[in-house]
């Protein structure tokens, strides 16, 4: 009964795009484990991947087309705002995070994960938070808001450290491995998904107090609300239903592709908070 | 057939030409004499249209040079041209050299513009040498080619600036002797030399330039035994000696 | 196509709360380029000079040590050659000096490594001028110095060189050129010159256009900066009677 | 942390090959439509008019002044639509790979019509107006008598050209398209190989290229005697 | 002062000396003739240690070329050499050109450099050029300042290789006076010319070569007036045509 209301309403915005070309194309990350990234056959797949693959079925019903294509892009962080504004992309749920400065440019949708911006180091090091950085050498992605927080932060409170920025989660830990940065710090969820990749995984470690929450949104067209609202509405069935929460034990607390490695990463209180009150409000 | 009307030419701020003005008749063939620099060369590719001019008027069978509906191409089709260094195209043999322009230009099928070609190299007693790159013959060779290649196109007035000036004197007589054969077979020809024997034989008359600008015209006896300027009179002489 | 056109962001402090604004951030990107252009050339043509003499020594040993160096350095891509100097030779040094390389502030790092990448790519090809502007020089230019009694070092250095480097002077600064625009694949190990600036305006501002544009500009005015400095020194440098003076 | 493990090497193949299948291709259509457009460019340059000359002019002092990386995030970051709109791509088709080739055809063509110009320049009038007086037009002087000398004279400084792009075509690893370079990087980044992908790399893109050197040479050295 | 005792020298498989012998005193003149190609700027050149020999010996003053204790750049500099094209360094004024061999390979510092370079720029009549660069002289001007430049270094004996054959006519007469100063002056030379008129007026000797070998080698009145070999004869009589 909630959808047919919607199915009455003239399609518009990007549904009715997609409904007249026959055709939706979605975006997806290459190697951001566990969300979205390459299994062995070169096929995105993940948590993200997940949701996305339910959002698709909704559309599907939506429009009454169960045959329509999907295509799939790859995307990083640098082009994933011009390629939804340039039409290339219709929507991506991948590991965006929804904030103020983005909102100008494009429309979030219910938030699907929330995580914590932390630290992995290397055990030996013994480093346990952000204070034991001081006039260390530490590394975070390029253009995350790890990395503003981690130069705010370096230069709010004169600690010295020199901040590498990597163009990508593999560099980064790249950097971490071979020695040349005592800490990464990035998003908990894909730190433990970049731990998970390595053979000596037990020597490293997820710590230090999390600096921000941040809440992963679908990205839509500025102004698209009826994919929005589709969006919004599945994602929310969803997690109420306790779908979602099946979806995460598949991917965080399970063997995950291509090589059989187990996350173990708990379901933390901004998620079951979510869970139980689906929004699609900015973290701070 | 041609005719210049005081033609004026500058090359930037140098003036080349003066106020030039000759008249070619059917059949008729011109000399072109002249001290380095005078202005014969620049003459000459005036009336081919390879070079812009700034006061006066080219005629052709009556036809200005500036009217709307000449093309130059075409123009140019129509009055064949014969360079100092020959100007053969080396990327293509000389059979090549003598087909391109009949097959492109004039739309002649490849058998056609093989067959005339084959007939001119004849003429020029150059058969033999059909399948040679330019660069594998003489230079006198060379020229013979560039004749016939001009032949190819069925030119109405050949035009020729220095032909052999280039060559080595043991060659200068073989082309020579083609473009006498051309002159006695009534071709109307406008050419630039400084060979005086082979003008006495073939000329009709003789025009004599300096500094740019025409200074005597003359039929060619009058113009050998008694050139009328002191200019002419001293160029003649410097070449006799 | 729904883009929010924003110069203003330019002037906007950044948001890492660094005190920058962000046309500051490209200004010192500016800067970094220009800095990185001028020492890589500099290294290239102390390089490219050593290995050109080696290269025209008369030795077939010094020749082929030159010759093995431009193989190396000009048939392996700079991308690659950056990695290299970047990932590999830490690694491949002792493990003490290796750390010790790690262990340098990341971003001198990335600038000695980039100096380093770009200047022994460009001095393989100036390698080559050297080599070519030596041999074209007249034999006895050599005979002569060696008939007044010059050493081999004091030939190469007086007579040689001077006379080599007046001829190679066009290519030597159409080299600065290329470098200033070589410098930019600094980026890809992490040295926020120009180009390093463009990319992170975008992730940090979401106003590709506005950034691209500006570093845009910013490389063709130091292209042409860099063609008017050419000038300048090859008509300083232009000896009188000599090369259309 | 050297040795190469050819196991996983092998194991990756496919990527490998994938990537080797990317870096030919846009070396390919960056010599091909380098060389178509950098032919137009140097007619343009050598064109009567005025206009068409600055074009060509002010065409190649841009791509000349704007670094390759540079060119490659434009066309890749900022204007994709516009590519999509020009070539009618459909949506699904890697926007990357389109990039890439976009970028390397403009760059490309502004350096082959210096080349291409030096060539037609370097030819003496007497050709020019040999042609002409054949009767040739403009365009099929250039077609059948100028460019093909040119061509021939500039083929060693071209096909030196050509592997400075097959060199070159590595810069797409900054628009995370996987070319040879790109994915054996990535699977050093894996599997913890980096060391060893990157000299594996390296010792590829040599052997390759003091290969063509060597060919060029050769050609250049038997088209001299 | 020099001797050359059966030397051979092959350019890989060419001999292009065969078995020459000739013994200079100290301030002897000889002048070294004979058709081009027969090896006299060779043999020059290896007097001078600027070409490598395989067999024979090479002694100045009493002292081998190959004796272990000989240092090439010193053994040349104590033998000046004047070259067919002058070879100045066109990168340096006439007074760099005549300082630097000074300092960098004598030492000497700059002061006295310059002063003892302006005498002999006086000398060979050329100080008013001293800030000139070479590009800027004359043909025979310039081989004036390598003669200056060579003798700057104080050398024992001055070779010269054809030293005026690549002036122009009214520029040979003033280099062949500096030269013939020179050896009134005493200096030891070794001469190959084709000034013949130059070579009987200052020449104690000749040596005539032909085809890499030591044909004749005479007093200079014997040489012209009554050459010994058939080659010699041929070679004066083209000569003096
Ligand atoms: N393209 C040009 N640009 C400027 N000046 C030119 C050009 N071509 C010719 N001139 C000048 O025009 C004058 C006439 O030249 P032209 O070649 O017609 O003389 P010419 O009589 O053919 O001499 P020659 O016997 O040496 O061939 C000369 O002073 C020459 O320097
Ligand atoms: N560097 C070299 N390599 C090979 N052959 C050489 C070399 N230099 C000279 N020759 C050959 O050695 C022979 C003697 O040469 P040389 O220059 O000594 O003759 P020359 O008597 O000075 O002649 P000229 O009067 O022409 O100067 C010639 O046949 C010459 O071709
Ligand atoms: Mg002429
Ligand atoms: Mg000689």
């Amino acid at each position: 009964p909630v959808a047919a209301s919607g199915q009455n309403a003239p399609l518009d915005g990007t549904l009715k795009k997609i409904a007249d070309d026959g055709v939706v194309v979605i975006g997806y990350r290459e190697a951001s484990i566990p969300f979205s990234y390459y299994d062995d056959a070169k096929n995105p797949v993940g948590y993200s991947m997940d949701l996305t693959a339910i959002i698709l079925d909704r559309i599907k019903a939506k429009l009454g087309k169960p045959d329509l294509q999907v295509r799939k892009l790859p995307i990083t962080s640098q082009n994933r705002i011009s390629l939804l504004q340039n039409g290339t992309i219709d929507f991506e749920c991948t590991t965006t995070t929804h904030n103020a400065s983005r909102e100008q440019q494009v429309d979030f949708s219910n938030t699907f994960f929330a995580i914590g911006t932390r630290l992995l180091t290397r055990k030996s090091t013994g480093i346990t938070d952000f204070p034991d950085l001081k006039g260390q050498n530490v590394v975070v992605g390029a253009g995350t808001t790890s990395e503003i927080l981690l130069r705010k932060m370096n230069a709010d409170q004169g600690m010295g450290m020199n901040i590498i920025s990597a163009k990508d989660h593999a560099e980064s830990f790249l950097m971490l491995s071979t020695g040349r940065a005592k800490a990464m710090m990035m998003d908990d969820a894909l730190l433990a998904g970049e731990r998970a990749k390595t053979k000596d995984a037990s020597e490293f470690i997820i710590t230090g107090t999390p600096q921000s929450r941040e809440a992963y949104g679908c990205m839509v067209r500025k102004g698209d609300a009826q994919l929005k609202k589709l969006l919004d509405e599945t994602l929310a069935e969803l997690q109420t239903s306790g779908k979602a929460v099946a979806i995460y034990d598949k991917w965080f607390r399970s063997p995950i592709p291509p090589r059989g490695l187990n996350l173990d990463f708990a379901l933390s209180d901004d998620m079951k908070a979510l869970f139980a009150a689906p929004n699609d409000k900015i973290l701070n | 057939m041609i005719a210049l009307k005081n033609v004026s030419k500058w090359y930037e701020d140098f003036q080349a030409l003066h106020d030039c003005s000759v008249a070619v008749e059917k059949g008729e063939v011109v000399i072109f004499c002249g001290p380095s620099g005078s202005g014969k060369s620049t003459l000459i590719k005036l009336i081919n249209g390879l070079e812009d001019f700034q006061k006066g008027d080219i005629l052709f069978k009556g036809k200005s040079i500036r009217d709307r509906d000449v093309r130059l191409p075409e123009w140019r089709r129509r009055i064949g041209m014969v360079f100092q260094h020959f100007e053969l195209f080396p990327h293509l043999s000389v059979l090549g050299n003598l087909t391109i322009a009949q097959q492109k230009v004039l739309k002649r099928d490849a058998a056609e513009a093989e067959h005339k070609a084959m007939a001119l190299l004849d003429r020029v007693g150059l058969r033999a040498h059909a399948g040679k790159y330019p660069s594998q013959l003489s230079g006198g060779q060379q020229q013979r080619v560039a004749i016939a290649r001009s032949l190819s196109m069925d030119p109405e007035v050949m035009l020729f600036d220095e032909p052999t000036s280039a060559l080595d004197p043991e060659m200068i007589s073989e082309v020579l002797a083609v473009m006498v054969e051309l002159a006695q077979e009534g071709m109307t020809m406008l050419c630039v030399t400084h060979e005086m024997g082979f003008a006495r034989q073939v000329a009709d008359r003789v025009v004599f330039m300096d500094a740019g600008t025409i200074v005597e015209t003359a039929g060619a006896e009058a113009f050998f035994s008694a050139p009328q300027s002191d200019r002419a009179r001293d160029f003649l002489g410097r070449l006799l000696l | 196509m729904g883009y929010n056109w924003n110069w203003g962001v330019l002037l906007q402090p950044v948001a890492t709360g660094e005190g920058a604004t962000y046309l500051g951030w490209i200004l010192h990107g500016l800067l970094l380029t220009a800095a990185l252009t001028l020492a890589a050339w500099l290294l290239a043509l102390l390089v490219g000079t050593a290995f050109g003499i080696l290269r025209a020594w008369p030795s077939r040993l010094c020749d082929a040590i030159g010759a093995t160096y431009v193989s190396l350095f000009r048939n392996v891509p700079l991308i690659v050659q950056f990695f290299i100097w970047f990932f590999v030779v830490p690694e491949v040094l002792p493990t003490a000096i290796g750390d010790w390389i790690k262990s340098i502030t990341p971003s001198t790092q990335v600038f000695v490594v980039s100096v380093l990448a770009l200047g022994f790519f460009t001095g393989a090809r100036i390698c080559e001028q050297v080599r070519a502007g030596i041999a074209a020089l007249p034999p006895g230019q050599l005979q002569a110095a060696q008939a007044l009694g010059f050493r081999l070092p004091q030939t190469f250095r007086h007579i040689l060189l001077p006379q080599c480097f007046r001829r190679i002077l066009p290519p030597l600064t159409s080299e600065f050129l290329i470098i200033s625009k070589n410098s930019a694949v600094a980026s890809t190990i992490g040295l926020l010159e120009l180009s390093g600036q463009a990319r992170q305006l975008v992730d940090f501002t979401a106003q590709p256009y506005e950034s691209f544009i500006v570093v845009t500009l910013a490389y063709i005015g130091l292209n042409i900066v860099i063609l008017r400095l050419m000038e300048w020194i090859q008509r300083r440098i232009r000896l009188p009677g000599m090369m259309g003076a | 942390m050297f040795a190469l493990e050819w196991d996983t090497i092998l194991a990756a193949r496919s990527i490998i090959g994938a990537g080797i299948a990317v870096t030919l291709q846009v070396t390919l259509v960056a010599i091909v439509g380098g060389i178509a457009g950098g032919t137009v460019l140097a007619m343009l340059a050598v064109s009567g008019s005025r206009p068409l000359q600055l074009f060509s002019k002010y065409y190649v002092a841009l791509f000349r002044a704007v670094p390759l990386v540079m060119l490659l995030l434009w066309f890749f970051l900022i204007v994709p639509q516009i590519l999509r709109a020009v070539f009618g791509l459909s949506p699904s088709v890697d926007i990357r790979l389109v990039s890439a080739m976009v970028a390397f055809v403009l760059l490309e063509s502004a350096f082959f019509a210096e080349i291409i110009r030096a060539g037609i320049i370097g030819l003496s009038k007497g050709q020019f107006h040999a042609a002409a007086a054949l009767g040739m037009t403009r365009y099929q002087s250039m077609r059948y008598i100028i460019l093909p000398q040119a061509f021939r004279a500039m083929l060693p400084i071209m096909m030196t050209q050509c592997i400075v792009i097959f060199q070159d075509t590595s810069l797409v690893y900054v628009i995370s398209l996987g070319d040879f370079f790109r994915n054996t990087v990535s699977i050093g980044e894996r599997d913890g190989t980096l060391v060893p992908m990157l000299l594996l790399a390296g010792a590829v893109y040599w052997a390759i290229c003091s290969g063509l050197s060597g060919l060029v040479r050769f050609l250049q050295n038997r088209t001299a005697s």
